[in-house]
């Protein structure tokens, strides 16, 4: 589990260009910015306030007064620079942050994400997850391809025809970076433009409800593992 | 000149059962936990609060942590209605709907800063995609331009906005150090009546102008005694 | 005419509190800092960015960096706070400024202002002129009670039952001060409060071309002279 | 790292003939002037300039000043469009209307101000009272909320904004002294392009990150030499 979360998160560094401006979602997309392409610098935006966040803090490195978007205390580059929170969101919804990696719940072949809430289980509140995957020029969902149930050992897709749960934004998905496969949304639908060695075009099919496009052009999976 | 300066009780004086405040802050940070304190000691209750978050629960990264900001009005149980975007590090939020004590509104992060803009700097509203085909939708107007579809959100109001400064000076010219920036600058000015927690207070000519980064005519009180956050 | 001048500004600055924000047009409106009560002490916002304005340069005291929204070199106050655009007309529009004082060429019985353009005439723009009268608190106009004509070297009105020139803003005129009386603005219409010792009612009536209200109250133009 | 410092050359080398420029300051004062020089030496033409004003003409406040910032731009008749709040100190606007050479259309300067961050900011546009029952309404979408008009004012954009910094670090992270802050907090970033021209350039980390007032995220670009204005 953990290679494939490290194999995803290799896969979605090769979409970041030197110089991009991010935000990583928590866990998974966080690995993305250790993977990152040789010559590849990239700056990680904290939707609290500031560009330059570094890492997590040791216990006794702490400063109060530096915190990230999840409320835990962190480290930042020399480039860091602070402001409030209207410029924060102003950058995040003005494109001025080039790609967000985040989880999701569903996604479905329109693009649309669903990644905020399970009505019924205690909901946490959106934060700026709708602002961050409207505003971003490149979302980019990093997940694993199904998902697994504990109790039934039954695993069900995640990427369906359409998103059942309620949606965090409508058609904003760019593309879709599983274990199994490189996904891209496209106004055709969903085109499937990577393949990872260890599964074949039917298993992909068969783990996904939304209708797949295989590309004319169908790569390996774009990592050295 | 009309002078600014308060203790945290006269501040509040004015503040009511039922009355509602914005709170500034991110999870605690940047929270003016004096002016929270002075609620508390009042006894107000039935608060509509309107901030980020629910701040953070008692002992949240340590075992003796108090809980920080509206964390602390959330353990008191004075709040009715909360108007927030996250609420995931605060499970009284969860409890207080599930057992009907509360009420609890997400608004979209970059929105809420919006709304709370907008009723500062007299706009009417904004419009904004973020939310469109989402239930943050409901019951809001919305407009297509350009074959585009927004949302219109509209200005928040509140009696009182309780802010937190590094350093101010005696007119209120106010800064936050590093990220207690964030609801800080947009939530002075955006109430009836303003009031700024500060940790160090200066003269006002004591500091080059330009080291402050918000006006105090947005600033109607000030109250010194504000500490840095013990970890 | 300087003398008229005087009172008018004279009265105005009757209307100011200890503590207020204001905002003064150039000119006339100007002068009314200069006339603040004993114990009055005032912030005077600049709508290019800042609070703080104290007054006009002498040649040699310039700071290049330094302007009011005229575009002159101007001195600051120890309280002067500098900010951008954004911040400068979100304090005007969000009602932070408590009054502004502003001249006009016509105001009419719903509290109507005309005074950015002449048509016909070049014009310059209204600049924050739309602005400063949405969001002040408190509009006042300050200026002559007629408009003198130096061909004919007739009077006319310039209070009226409905503004001719086009419009600066719709029913934000709070109260008129001129040379002769103070009128203020209601929802019953234009109510004469003030009259100065030089004039009679029906003086005020004559160069009046809206109808007036008299104020059973009506009491004697409030300044030392 | 994707560097950002460019020769004021290479930052307008993009920009052709009828392009839309948005130019900071406020009648000259924070307006990059080698940014202007650089425009007037490539020889642009047709351009739509977004700006406060008309920055300001010769002689203005010493018989030897040259024209300043937009000024410039009028004096060589480069502009077919300037989108502006007041223009009454450059007079070539009004002979630029009536010889027909140039069209101009004024916005309320808070309305400026807010297309401009709504374009920035990715906002659908506002709504203010401003301008409602004024030619400035004319052509605009009214919208009536709670009983009150209010004119929608939707986002300007621009190919290339050009802004001065007081000090700006290679990061584009920057600061404008005094009342030189104006419209570059607001414009860079709005454009497609956005360059600073700055007078003192330090190194990322030389000075405290609080220091900077505004993000080098949104510059695209930065220009060494902008000069203080010698009075």
């Amino acid at each position: 589990m953990a290679d494939l979360k490290t194999r995803i998160a290799k896969r979605c560094a090769k979409e970041f260009k030197d110089g991009y401006v991010a935000n990583l979602g928590i866990g998974l997309p966080t690995m993305v910015s250790s993977y990152l392409p040789e010559g590849v610098h990239i700056t990680l935006q904290s939707e609290n306030g500031f560009t330059g966040l570094a890492g997590t803090c040791e216990r006794g490195e702490e400063d109060s007064e530096i915190i990230n978007a999840g409320g835990g205390y962190v480290k930042v580059t020399p480039r860091v620079n602070y402001f409030d929170s209207a410029t924060s969101f102003g950058i995040i919804r003005g494109g001025h942050v080039d790609a967000t990696v985040l989880g999701a719940m569903e996604v479905d072949e329109k693009g649309n994400l669903a990644n905020w809430i399970i009505p019924g289980k205690m909901y946490a509140g959106m934060g700026g997850a709708m602002d961050l995957v409207n505003g971003a020029r490149e979302v980019v969902i990093a997940m694993l391809h199904q998902q697994f149930d504990k109790k039934t050992g039954a695993s069900k897709p995640k990427i369906l025809k359409e998103c059942k749960l309620p949606l965090t934004a409508l058609g904003v998905v760019d593309i879709i970076v599983t274990e199994m496969c490189v996904i891209k949304v496209t106004k055709e639908g969903l085109v499937l433009t990577e393949l990872h060695h260890d599964y074949t075009v039917e298993d992909v099919i068969a783990a996904t409800e939304a209708h797949l496009i295989i590309s004319p052009d169908l790569k390996p999976y774009d990592i050295t593992e | 000149m009309a002078r600014k300066m308060r203790t945290a009780q006269e501040a509040i004086a004015g503040l009511q059962d039922g009355m509602t405040i914005m709170v500034a802050g991110f999870m605690g940070t940047g929270t003016p936990e004096i002016l929270i304190d002075a609620i508390l000691e009042k006894g107000v209750k039935h608060l509509t609060v309107i901030c980020n978050d629910g701040g953070l629960p008692r002992g949240w990264y340590n075992e003796y942590d108090t809980p920080r900001g509206t964390g602390k009005l959330l353990e008191a149980g004075v709040i009715d209605h909360l108007i927030a975007s996250h609420v995931g590090l605060t499970p009284l939020v969860g409890k207080g709907i599930v057992d009907g004590t509360m009420e609890c509104t997400f608004v979209p992060q970059g929105s809420l800063v919006e709304k709370i803009r907008a009723n500062n700097f007299g706009l009417g509203g904004v419009l904004t995609s973020t939310g469109v085909g989402t239930i943050a939708a409901e019951g809001k107007m919305q407009i297509e331009i350009d074959g585009k579809m927004y949302l219109l959100e509209k200005p928040l109001r509140a009696d009182y906005s309780l802010c937190r400064a590094s350093v101010c000076d005696e007119f209120g010219n106010f800064l936050c150090n590093k990220t207690t920036k964030n609801f800080n600058y947009l939530m002075a000015g955006a109430a009836d009546h303003n009031i700024i927690a500060t940790e160090r207070l200066v003269k006002t000519g004591e500091l080059d102008p330009d080291t402050f980064q918000h006006s105090g005519v947005l600033v109607d009180m000030i109250v010194e005694g504000e500490k840095p956050w013990q970890i």
